[in-house]
Formats: C-alpha cells, sequence, structure tokens
C-alpha cells in the first residue's frame, strides 16, 4: 500500500462515549481492526479507515453506544463519476489488481420481482386459508418419462435408468457455497436447517466435510471444473448432482479460492494440498459441446448407477433459453439458473457487475422455450440469483420455475449484513472466514435454528399467497403467469416475462 | 446409632454434616470445652480488630445444630474414654454412650518454660477467650510484644496494631514465617512491616520476663536485648490434646493421634480429625476435610483422606499472602520461577521438583491461586507448562486439551 | 475369469454387466469386441481386473476408484477422468482429457495421447496419482497440475518431432513433470521451470521406467539411457497477486 | 444439580458474560449504573480465558466437595444443601482469601465491594433465577443444564 492513500475513510464509527462501558467486546470481535484499544490510556479509538461496515461492532455492543455512518461524499457529486469509480480507480492505481468485490450485483439495474404484482381472489373464486386448509408446497425435483419409445429397446432401457425423484417439503433450497468460501460453521448450519424442514443444501464446489455425510441425504454434490473433492463416495452419498457451468454472480469465470483459505480441513475436503490455490476455471476441460455435457451427465449417472438425478447450473446469459434446451436433451433432469443478482462469495467486480441478464426474464424465457419444445415437462427448473422474500419466490415460480436457490437470503439470515469483504476471508461474521477465532461465532445450533425459522416463515407466506389466489398446491402456480401482472413494464419486457399489464383482464 | 463428638471447632462441625450425609436419624452429641458454638479459630484476630461482631463469630448459624439434630454440650470437657464400654465420663461427671466418637480436641497453644512467665503475665492467641482478655488491655498508644512471628504472631500483630498498639515482633528463626516464606519474600514482609511501624527483632526470643509497677512488663531477650510492654502475646505454636486417648491399648501417640487412612485411631468406632491427628498441618482446610470424612466414615461410609498439602491464606494490614506446599525452599534441587516487583511488593514464586510442582508463594499477587494448588495436589507433570505457568494469562486453556475439557465439565 | 462380447451392446447395458458381475464376486473379466462404449469402469469401486480388447469409448475409467484395466488396444477421450485410485494400461494411443483433475491410481499408455493430458491433476495425502505416456503428448500438457506426476517418454519419437505440443504446464502449481530428455523452453508456459531431477527422482524414474518396460515388453535401461528433463512450477500460488485487495 | 458449562468450540472470546455477571451482581442491576456509577468494570464472576483462537469461560463449578467451603475460616462460603449452589455470604466473609488458594479451578478472585472484601465467584444468580452469563451470551457457549455426572 502506499504511504498516502488518495481516498478518505468510506465509513466513520462513531462511539458515544456516555454509553460506552469500555467491555471491549468490539475491539475484540472487529474482523478488520477497525477498533482497537490503547491499555496504557485505557482508551477506546477507531481506524476509520479500516471499517468496512459489516455491522458486527453495533450488534455486539452492549450498551449500543456504536453507531457506524456512511462518510458524506468527500468530492464534488458526479452522476457520472461516481464515487464508486474513483475509489475503484484509486485502489487500481495503488494495486494493478483485479478489482474484487462479494456478493451479488449491488448496481440499480432494474429488479423485475419488484414490478410484478400477484393476484388474488375476490368473489368468483374462493380464497383458500392455509390455516385450517391442506396446502401442498412439496414439490418433485427430477426427469420424468418421455412419451412413446422410438426406438427398439429404448423405453425398456429408459426405465432402468430413469432416476427417482426428489422431493422438497418447500420450494426452496439453500444454493452452492463451498466450503473453503463459507465456514464450516455456516455450511455445517445450512446443512441441519435443510435436513430439518426437509429440502436440500448444495455443496457447492469444494466438496463435502466428512462430519457432514450424516447430511448428504439432503446435498446437492456439486461438480465443478476443479473437481475438488469429487469421488464416487461423495457423488453417491449425495442426494442430487449438479454440474456447475456456470454461476450469477460470475458467468464466464471460474472460481478461485486463494490458498490462505485451504486450511488443513478445507484441504481435506476438497483433497488437495493445504495452502495451494484451488482453481476452478471458467470451463469444463471435458466439455466444450452439449454433446460433451451429456458425456458428463452420463459419467456421473453411470458413477452413480443411476440413483442420482444429475444438475447442471449454468448462469443466466443472453442465449440461456437455448443452452436450457440444450441441457434438458443432453440428459440433465433438472437444470438450475443462476441470475445476475446471485453470488454470495468473492467475484472480480467488473464482472458481477456487468455480466448476466435478470433472473426473472431468464426463467421466462427457459419456461416459455422448453414450452415451446414441448419438453417442459420432462425437466425440473430452479431458479437461483437474488431471492429477497417469498413474494420472490411466488413470483419466480409463476414465471415458471420448479423451486428456488436462495444463498444470499441465507447468509442475511446467518448474520451477513451484505458489506462485500467476502474474499478477504476476515468475515467478523463466521460466515466466509476458515480463521477459527472468527468462524467460531457462528454457533451452527443457532445458525441452523435461523435458517429452519426462515424457511418456515418464508413457506407460510407462500401458503398465504397460494391461498390468496385460491390455490392449494405449488405445483398448480408453476408457469402460471395468469397470477402476475406487470407495472411499468414497457411491451418487450411484458412479452418477454410473458405477463399482461396491471390492468389488463385475463 | 449413638455419636459423640469431643471438640466443637471445625473438624466436628463438619463430622456432624458427614455424618448427616449418611444417616438421617443417629443420635449427635458435641462436647464443647469452650463456652461458644463453634467458630473459625482465625477469626479472633478479625474479632479483635473490631471486624467481625459477635454475632459473626458462629461458624454455623444456630439453626444447624437444629437442623442436623446434634446437641452441644457447652463448656464441658471429656476427661475420661472407656473404649469398651464405650462411653466418655464429661468433667461434671455425666457418662456419654457412644457408638461412634470422633476426638477432635485440637490444639493448645504451646508455652515455653521461660523465666518469670506467670499464667496472668502473658497472653495466648488461639481462642475466643484470649481475645476477649487481650481486648481490655490492648487500648491506643500501648506496646506489645508478641513472640513468634508466623501466621499466629502476625495476625495478632495486625489486630493489635488495628487497635493503636505498638507492636513488637520476636523471631527466633532468621525471618518471618520460615516455614513459608523463604528469605526473599521475609525480607519483602519485613521491609513492609517496618514501613508500617512495627518492629521486628530476628534470630531472638524471650528469655525472661518481670512484672513492674502499673502492670507493664520488663522483657529480656536472649540476645541481651531489654524493653518494657504491656503486654506480652505468646504466639510460637499449638500442641495436639491428646490426653483422652493416652495410654488407651491399640491408639498410636506420636505428637498427636495417629490414624489409619478412614481417619480411625484404633479402638472401636473411635475417629479424629483435625489438629488433634498426627502428621497434620494444624491448618483449618485441612481440619475441615477431615471432619467431613471421618464424619461419613463414622456413618458408614469409606472413604480415605488423601494427605493434603498445608496451604494457607494470611493478610495482615492490606498485605496478602499465599503459599502452599514447599513455598520457602531454595537450593539446586529445585527449579524455582519467580515474578518479583519490589515496588508493590509483588512475588511469586513457584518451586519446581522432578518435574512437579512442589511448592507455590503469592505475595499481593493471588490471580489462579487454586489452580496451582491442584497442580500440586494432583502431581501434574508441568514441563510442559514451565513457560506459561507465571505468564499473566495461565490458566485451564494452559493445560492439556484433554485435560481442561474435561475439567469444564466436571 | 468371465468374458463379456460387447458386440452391439450399448454402454448403458454393457456397463450394468460389468457391475453385476463385478458385484457378484468377479474379480478378472475380459471384454472382447468393445467398440466405442462409454463410461467403462466409471466409478467402480472394486479390486478387480478388467481386460479390454477393442477401442473402448471416452471416460473409460472415469471416478474410478480401485480397479486395474488393460486395454489392448486404443483409448478415446477422458481416460481416468477424475480417477480416485487404480492402475489403467493402454497398448495403443490415447486422446484429449486423459488423466482430468485425477487424484490417484495411475495410468500406462504405450502410445501418443491428445491435447490437455494431466490437467488438474492433483495429490492428496498418500494420493500421489501417474500417468506414463510412451510417445508424444499434445498441447497443454499438464494444464493447471496441481499435484501428481506425469512422464512424458517420446519413445520412437520420428526425427524433427517435438516430444510435447505448445503450453506445456500453463497454470501448473503443484506436482512435477519428467520429460525424457529436452523441450523448447518456447513450448513451457510462463508458471513452470525447468531443471534437472535429483537423486530421488532418479530412483523413481527407474522405479517407474521398469513398470512401464515390464507392461510393455520394452527394456528400462533403452528408456533411461536418455537423461530427463524436470518441470516444476515456480510457486502453488500462481495467482496470488492478481486481486486489488 | 444444574450447572453452567462452557462451550469453547462456541466461545467467541466476546467477554459479554462478564458484562452480564457485572450487571447482574450490582446493586442497580443496571448496565450503565453498574460501570459508570458503581464501578464494578473488573468484578466479573466468570474469568474468560484468552489464548486465540480459543476462549473459555472459566467459573465456579460448584464441587460435590467445595475446597472453598472447606477452607473458609468464617463460615461465610456455604454451598447450599437444597440447591448445591456455592455462594458466599457477603457479610460473613473476612477477606483472608483462602477460597482463592482453594479453588482448584483458579475460579475465585478477591474482590471488594463497599469497602468490604468480596471473593469474586460465581454464585450462579441464586437470587435471580437464570445466570445472566447463559442468559446473555450471544453464542450459546455457555450453557445451564444438568448433566449426569461422568456425561
Amino acid at each position: 500500500m502506499p504511504a498516502l492513500s488518495l481516498m478518505p475513510p468510506e465509513f466513520s464509527i462513531v462511539r458515544d462515549e456516555n454509553k460506552c462501558v469500555k467491555c471491549l467486546a468490539c475491539v475484540r470481535q472487529c474482523g478488520f481492526g477497525a477498533q482497537q484499544y490503547d491499555a496504557a490510556d485505557d482508551r477506546l479509538y477507531t481506524i476509520d479507515a479500516n471499517c468496512v461496515n459489516c455491522q458486527r461492532c453495533v450488534s455486539i455492543c452492549p450498551t449500543g453506544a456504536l453507531t457506524i455512518y456512511k462518510n458524506p461524499p468527500p468530492l464534488r457529486p458526479h452522476a457520472y463519476w461516481t464515487e464508486n469509480h474513483l475509489r475503484n480507480i484509486a485502489k487500481q492505481a495503488e494495486t494493478g489488481g483485479v478489482l474484487l468485490t462479494g456478493m451479488g450485483n449491488d448496481q440499480p439495474f432494474p429488479a423485475y420481482f419488484d414490478r410484478l404484482l400477484l393476484n388474488a381472489s375476490q368473489v368468483t373464486n374462493p380464497s383458500i386459508d392455509p390455516l385450517r386448509e391442506p396446502m401442498e408446497l412439496r414439490t418433485y425435483l427430477g426427469r420424468r418419462p418421455e412419451a412413446g419409445g422410438m426406438m427398439e429397446g429404448r423405453e425398456e432401457r429408459q426405465a432402468k435408468t430413469r432416476t427417482p425423484l426428489v422431493p422438497i417439503e418447500t420450494p426452496i433450497m439453500f444454493s452452492a457455497m463451498s466450503y473453503g468460501s463459507i465456514s464450516h460453521e455456516a455450511f455445517t448450519s445450512l446443512a441441519r436447517a435443510a435436513k430439518e424442514f426437509g429440502t436440500m443444501f448444495n455443496t457447492g464446489e469444494g466438496g463435502l466435510p466428512g462430519d457432514l455425510y450424516d447430511y448428504a441425504d439432503h446435498a446437492v454434490v456439486q461438480v465443478a471444473s476443479g473437481r475438488f473433492g469429487v469421488h464416487a463416495d461423495y457423488l453417491n452419498a449425495g442426494r442430487i448432482v449438479e454440474i456447475k457451468i456456470g454461476q450469477g454472480a460470475k458467468p464466464g469465470i471460474g472460481g478461485h479460492l486463494p490458498g490462505e483459505k485451504i486450511t488443513a480441513a478445507v484441504a481435506a475436503t476438497r483433497m488437495i494440498p493445504e495452502g495451494t490455490d484451488a482453481l476452478s476455471p471458467a470451463p469444463h476441460h471435458d466439455i466444450y459441446s452439449i454433446e460433451d455435457l451429456k458425456q458428463l451427465i452420463f459419467t456421473l449417472k453411470e458413477a452413480t448407477r443411476y440413483q442420482k438425478p444429475v444438475s447442471v447450473k449454468i448462469s443466466a446469459v443472453h442465449n440461456v433459453a437455448a443452452i436450457a434446451s440444450g441441457i434438458a436433451r443432453a440428459g440433465a433432469d433438472i437444470i438450475a439458473i443462476d441470475g445476475f443478482r446471485g453470488g454470495t462469495g468473492a467475484a472480480p467486480t467488473m464482472i458481477r457487475d456487468h455480466v448476466g441478464i435478470p433472473i426473472e426474464l431468464a426463467i421466462a424465457a427457459v419456461d416459455q422455450r422448453l414450452r415451446d419444445e414441448g419438453i417442459r415437462n420432462q425437466i425440473s427448473l430452479v431458479a437461483a440469483g437474488g431471492f429477497r422474500s417469498s413474494a420472490d419466490v411466488v413470483k419466480a415460480i409463476a414465471l415458471g420455475a420448479d423451486a428456488v436457490y436462495i444463498a444470499t437470503a441465507a447468509l442475511i439470515a446467518l448474520g451477513c449484513h451484505l458489506c462485500q469483504k467476502c474474499y478477504t476471508g476476515k468475515c467478523s461474521w463466521g460466515i466466509a472466514t476458515q480463521d477459527p477465532y472468527r468462524s467460531r461465532r457462528l454457533n451452527p445450533e443457532i445458525g441452523a435454528e435461523r435458517l429452519y425459522n426462515l424457511l418456515r416463515g418464508w413457506s407460510h407466506e407462500i401458503k398465504e399467497m397460494l391461498g390468496g389466489m385460491g390455490i392449494n398446491s405449488i405445483e398448480s402456480l408453476r408457469g402460471n403467469r395468469l397470477h402476475l401482472r406487470g407495472v411499468g413494464l414497457n411491451e418487450v419486457e411484458l412479452k418477454l416475462l410473458g405477463v399482461k399489464h396491471a390492468g389488463e383482464a385475463m | 446409632m449413638k455419636y459423640v463428638l469431643i471438640g466443637n471447632s471445625v473438624a466436628a462441625v463438619n463430622a456432624v454434616a458427614g455424618i448427616r450425609e449418611y444417616d438421617n436419624e443417629g443420635s449427635i452429641t458435641i462436647v464443647a470445652a469452650e463456652n461458644h458454638y463453634a467458630y473459625g479459630r482465625p477469626l479472633i484476630s478479625y474479632w479483635l480488630e473490631g471486624r467481625v461482631p459477635n454475632a459473626a463469630m458462629p461458624y454455623r448459624p444456630q439453626e444447624f445444630y437444629a437442623q442436623n439434630n446434634a446437641s452441644v454440650l457447652l463448656g464441658r470437657r471429656a476427661i475420661k474414654l472407656d473404649p469398651v464400654a464405650r462411653e466418655v465420663s464429661l468433667d461434671d461427671g455425666t457418662g456419654l454412650p457412644y457408638d461412634r466418637l470422633l476426638v477432635a480436641t485440637g490444639g493448645r497453644p504451646f508455652v515455653p518454660p521461660i523465666k518469670g512467665l506467670t499464667p496472668d503475665n502473658y497472653f495466648t492467641f488461639v481462642n475466643y477467650d484470649d481475645v476477649r482478655r487481650l481486648e481490655a488491655v490492648a487500648t491506643p498508644g500501648r506496646e506489645a510484644v508478641i513472640l513468634g512471628a508466623g501466621p499466629t504472631g502476625l495476625k495478632a500483630m495486625e489486630s493489635l496494631v488495628q487497635r493503636g498498639v505498638q507492636v513488637t515482633l520476636a523471631e527466633l528463626a532468621d525471618r518471618i514465617w520460615a516455614p513459608a516464606l523463604d528469605p526473599e519474600a521475609a525480607a519483602l514482609v519485613a521491609g513492609f512491616l517496618q514501613d508500617q511501624g512495627v518492629k521486628l527483632y530476628l534470630n531472638d526470643t524471650l528469655a525472661s520476663v518481670r512484672g513492674m509497677a502499673g502492670g507493664r512488663l520488663e522483657l529480656q531477650l536472649q540476645s541481651g536485648r531489654e524493653m518494657t510492654a504491656d503486654i506480652l502475646v505468646i504466639a510460637i505454636g499449638v500442641r495436639p490434646n491428646v490426653e483422652l486417648l493416652e495410654g488407651l491399648p491399640g491408639v498410636t501417640i506420636n505428637r498427636g493421634i495417629m490414624v489409619g487412612p478412614d481417619l480411625s485411631t484404633g479402638l472401636p468406632g473411635v475417629y479424629a480429625a483435625g489438629d488433634v491427628v498426627a502428621g497434620n498441618p494444624p491448618l483449618l482446610p485441612h481440619a475441615a476435610i477431615q471432619g467431613k470424612i471421618a464424619g461419613r466414615n463414622m456413618a458408614g461410609a469409606s472413604e480415605t483422606y488423601q494427605p493434603l498439602s498445608p496451604y494457607n491464606a494470611l493478610g495482615f494490614l492490606g498485605l496478602h499472602i499465599i503459599s502452599m506446599g514447599n513455598s520457602a525452599a531454595t537450593g539446586d534441587e529445585y527449579d524455582i520461577l519467580k515474578e518479583i516487583d519490589p515496588v508493590t511488593r509483588i512475588y511469586r514464586k513457584l518451586v519446581i521438583k522432578d518435574k512437579h510442582l512442589v511448592g507455590a508463594l503469592f505475595l499481593n499477587k493471588l490471580d489462579r491461586a487454586g489452580l496451582y494448588r491442584r497442580l500440586l495436589e494432583e502431581g501434574t507433570d508441568v514441563t510442559p507448562l514451565q513457560d506459561e505457568l507465571l505468564q499473566p494469562h495461565f490458566g485451564l486453556l494452559s493445560l492439556p486439551e484433554e485435560v481442561w475439557q474435561q475439567w469444564l465439565v466436571e | 475369469m468371465e468374458t463379456l462380447n460387447a458386440r452391439s451392446l450399448h454402454y448403458q447395458v454393457l456397463n450394468e454387466s460389468i457391475r453385476n458381475l463385478l458385484d457378484n464376486g468377479c474379480r478378472e473379466l475380459v471384454l472382447k469386441n468393445v467398440n466405442g462404449q462409454r463410461y467403462i469402469g466409471a466409478g467402480v469401486r472394486q479390486q478387480a481386473r478388467l481386460e479390454i480388447h477393442g477401442v473402448p469409448g471416452n471416460n473409460l475409467a472415469a471416478l474410478m476408484d480401485g480397479l486395474e484395466i488393460e486395454v489392448f488396444g486404443n483409448a478415446q477421450d477422458g481416460v481416468g477422468n477424475t480417477m480416485n485410485d487404480g492402475t489403467v494400461i493402454i497398448h495403443g494411443n490415447t486422446a484429449d482429457i486423459t488423466g482430468y483433475s485425477m487424484r490417484g491410481g495411475r495410468i500406462f499408455i504405450r502410445g501418443n495421447v491428445g491435447y490437455r493430458v494431466g490437467i488438474h491433476m492433483k495429490a492428496f495425502q498418500d494420493k500421489n496419482p501417474l500417468i506414463v505416456i510412451g510417445g508424444q503428448a499434445g498441447d497443454f500438457f499438464g494444464e493447471y497440475m496441481a499435484g501428481g506426476n506425469l512422464v512424458l517418454l517420446g519413445l520412437d519419437l520420428p526425427p524433427g518431432e517435438a516430444i510435447a505440443g505448445n503450453f506445456v504446464a500453463t497454470g501448473m502449481h503443484g506436482g512435477a513433470i519428467f520429460i525424457r530428455g529436452q523441450v523448447d523452453p518456447e513450448r513451457l508456459g510462463k508458471e513452470v521451470k525447468a531443471v534437472a531431477p535429483t537423486a530421488a527422482d532418479q530412483q523413481r524414474l527407474q522405479e517407474i521406467a521398469g513398470e512401464f518396460a515390464g507392461y510393455f515388453n520394452l527394456e528400462a535401461e533403452k528408456i533411461l539411457a536418455r537423461p530427463f528433463t524436470k518441470l516444476i512450477p515456480y510457486n502453488k500460488r500462481p495467482y496470488g497477486t492478481m486481486y486489488a485487495y | 444439580m444444574k450447572k453452567v458449562y462452557a462451550r469453547p468450540l462456541w466461545c467467541m472470546n466476546c467477554h459479554l458474560c462478564e458484562v452480564n455477571c457485572i450487571v447482574a451482581h450490582s446493586r442497580s442491576r443496571d448496565l450503565f449504573r453498574a460501570y459508570k456509577r458503581e464501578n464494578l468494570r473488573g468484578t466479573a464472576r466468570v474469568i474468560v480465558e484468552e489464548r486465540l483462537p480459543l476462549s473459555v469461560a472459566v467459573q465456579c463449578r460448584h464441587c460435590d466437595d467445595p475446597a472453598c467451603v472447606a477452607g473458609c475460616i468464617s463460615g461465610a462460603m456455604v454451598k447450599d444443601p437444597a440447591t448445591g449452589i456455592v455462594y458466599c455470604q457477603e457479610d460473613k466473609c473476612v477477606g483472608c482469601w483462602t477460597c482463592v488458594a482453594a479453588c482448584p479451578y483458579g475460579a475465585i478472585q478477591p474482590g471488594e465491594k463497599n469497602g468490604r472484601p468480596l471473593p469474586l465467584k460465581c454464585d450462579l444468580c441464586r437470587e435471580t433465577g437464570e445466570p445472566a452469563c447463559v442468559a446473555g451470551c450471544p453464542n450459546r457457549a455457555l450453557v445451564w443444564e444438568e448433566r449426569r455426572a461422568g456425561a
């Protein structure tokens, strides 16, 4: 770092001395060294330049003595050269590096979920009260039988090689976050909550830690280009095998877990030497075509004796519908599509903020394309990337998804405050870190409870919204775009989403 | 079952508790030579200072005896024991039959033969009655000489100083409290006492005493030093009260009553606990634990008393000392770890021999003292901890993980 | 010993038959007339021996964990893809991404190999995979290699032919590559350097050459007659300074 | 008996157990007053040991045969026969610190309150119910529960 930083601190920590009792909890809990104590003078002080506004100190302070303020814009406000641009340029001028960030795209692109509204029954069709009437959220993931045999022996073989359907009790699963990118404690919290609620968690590309095989029946086990921790036991232990082609935070980019996060335990799970960089390049080098993808799908199916549905996860990109069609035809049982708001780990800032398309449009496009081709019913479609509430989930399903993956929301439930410093490994909340001093802050007992609570709350809200529409099964909502109306969307957007504008009749 | 406890101090009271853990029915009779319910003897100096009122002297509240269904015969002395008839005779002629008997008669102050010493020209410092007598004479401006600078002498010194009495300590050894303090620590304490205006004569003791007109005493020390004083306190040790068992078949007496591991004396049904027991340091914690175990064993348990190293906490005039084991040890056969700050009079010392902690001494910084005592008692190999032992953060986490994990769930 | 005639069998049928035989205790199995059937041995965990006559299809021995496979013929792409353990011996050539992300076990190839062979090879604890190639290798040999050993022999190399293609070991950050003879420095990725094998390496190369020669009826001494070049990465964090923290 | 058990795996070294302990044992039972008016900083009856990344809150184990009770010269330290809680009757304590020397966990520290000596020692918040350290532990590193001996 240069002797002189050209940028003033982004945040400023203010301590109310009248409230502070000098218990020093803030000093001990700050992951970034912004809170300091001088024992000789019995004095607390802050280094604002280190503050990332993760709010850990604010939350832990027993007296509420701390407040973090965004520093007022230090320069004349400029609508084009924003503070972000200035900071980034300064940082790159200092380091010459690729800008990194964490969590999903934070730029003010339109959120289509916020321009979609749901229907409700009035008079002509009774609402259903989910408190007293059965309401089915269970969703089955996997491939349905094809109609008609075309080749001799094909039907029989198909029956033998069709992978089983996987039931989930709510159409919400936890999305891929690898052990290594998140702490063992965060990973365990997800696994426990998934098992307790009857849904799935996703291992991400870092393997499944040995002590969590008890939860493998609720695991989507990922296979990514680096193949970390991938072996026959792992594949057979999981319930679903997922080939990761792309992820929403960084479409077209691979993963890179820096050597300092490859602790002994992470190394053992990934089955690589401690301290080496774990490189997952953008491509799988055995996949250059849909035909190659098919070979990996069937390699995995052969290796699991057709007992595990295979999912293929891609980023939502411009040609997503055609790619999804290819994936369906390549023999995948599930397609997972990750929108541009997705992402919980580290990503290069430019990629995160400027590559990919919104998940709402991607779901609509894929669902429509598969319907047009008559194969939508053969395969499950899972949407991911920025689900903030149960309403987002309901809208995604109405647009055509079978289920959704949530990750950012899950991490927020675990304590994440979106400080976007995942890549530093210093997470004060014990989530995106391998430092045992930090990770032990997240007791998985508590973490699992919080995640379970989130699923419980969202699931009940989904039931209420379904009931309002007069629907008693989540399956009846899937692709039911008549229950959606757009607000303030132009004709192209409405057409792509396949919804009418608010005010238009059925 | 009839239980008779001779003595009414810490050992006896704990024996009552021990008995009642196993036997709620049997009768318990306590024979107390003093006219007081049990009190912690070290409390007398605090009483004399005025820090503990009469009401706070009892070791256990009055209800303790009722709750435990124990009757106390105050001011009664047991004078004879008939082990065949299983009966104790008291000084008022009554006979107390027993099934189980505890001899917890404690000790009495040792008073050496000194020229001119008469029962009314000196004080001892062991009993409540001792300090009640002292209270009358210990008035501001008077002068006192205390013979013996051990824990008793030092506590007597403190209470007298607090009452405004000018105190001189005379100690035969070359330093204060020689069994617990090494020369370096003793010098720190001596410096502290001098700062408090206490005179100290070492390597010296009383040769003769003579009453003078006006009640003052003329004292001559062995060194030839002469002085006058109003008060003479003799505090050079205690001797166990073994008379009740003397000469009885099966009992061995060797500067105290010899007991088995279960604290039985060799006479059927007769146990002993506390200062009267041979080899037991005359310290309150040891008496309490022995009393409890003896009580349990009298009521049918079969518990073994694991001899406990001496340990003592002593504070006077704001200085605090904790000593344990061979805390005064010096010499090449020991590994000694030390931390010294002469200004604050902080002194911390650990004595290690053959990988084990055998002694510890703490002046004015008592942090985690009990932890060291546990290492000492359990005979832990402290070699791996050597660098940690005197660090400020020394604690459970300095020990091997399997040890502290176990301790945390105890 | 069991024999299966693979002629005209769909790979799903063939592989299911193989697995059933192995499940039922078969420890030696001969496949005849294999012609492009894929995924043979994929995910198989038994300790057994499989002899293949013909040309197996892609992803032979993928995710395999313990089997010994000997192929009398060529193999195609993805031999030993993400293989965990076992041995594969191929009497002909193999194609691209042989040993992709291989973590354990050994592959011996008498002939040439295609592109990106040994890509993402790893090592972990006692797992230290090995690929020995008798002939030449295509481009991106040992790309992203993170552990294990690649041994490239270049036997019977026509004069003027390069032993390896371009971009050898780009992105390599662990393990070691041994190349019999020299490799043109222009062809090396910027993450690796060429060094002389150590005495311990020579010892290991002798053992490897001995085993290789044994499988293919060659003379180890002749293989060892030419000195080897060893390629190792400059460090295990090739992209450690890429990012602005 | 129900005891406080530390689970060092989840102790995150925030020391809030100490804060809550201090407040629970203050006269005002108020965080600000306890620190600002009663000046009770540093008087917690629980000791958070740090050996980062490990930390653990060490406190009285309420032993079956408490050495501190056996050692107490004034009879101030007692084990409540009904609850098993070992506590100090503060108005009886003379501050000799034999309990400090006795405690096999080093869990008693010398302290002072209103001019009287006071052994800083966990009393399981016997007067208020649930131990404050447990109630206030943000990560459940302390639990208050009955565990079978040896379990």
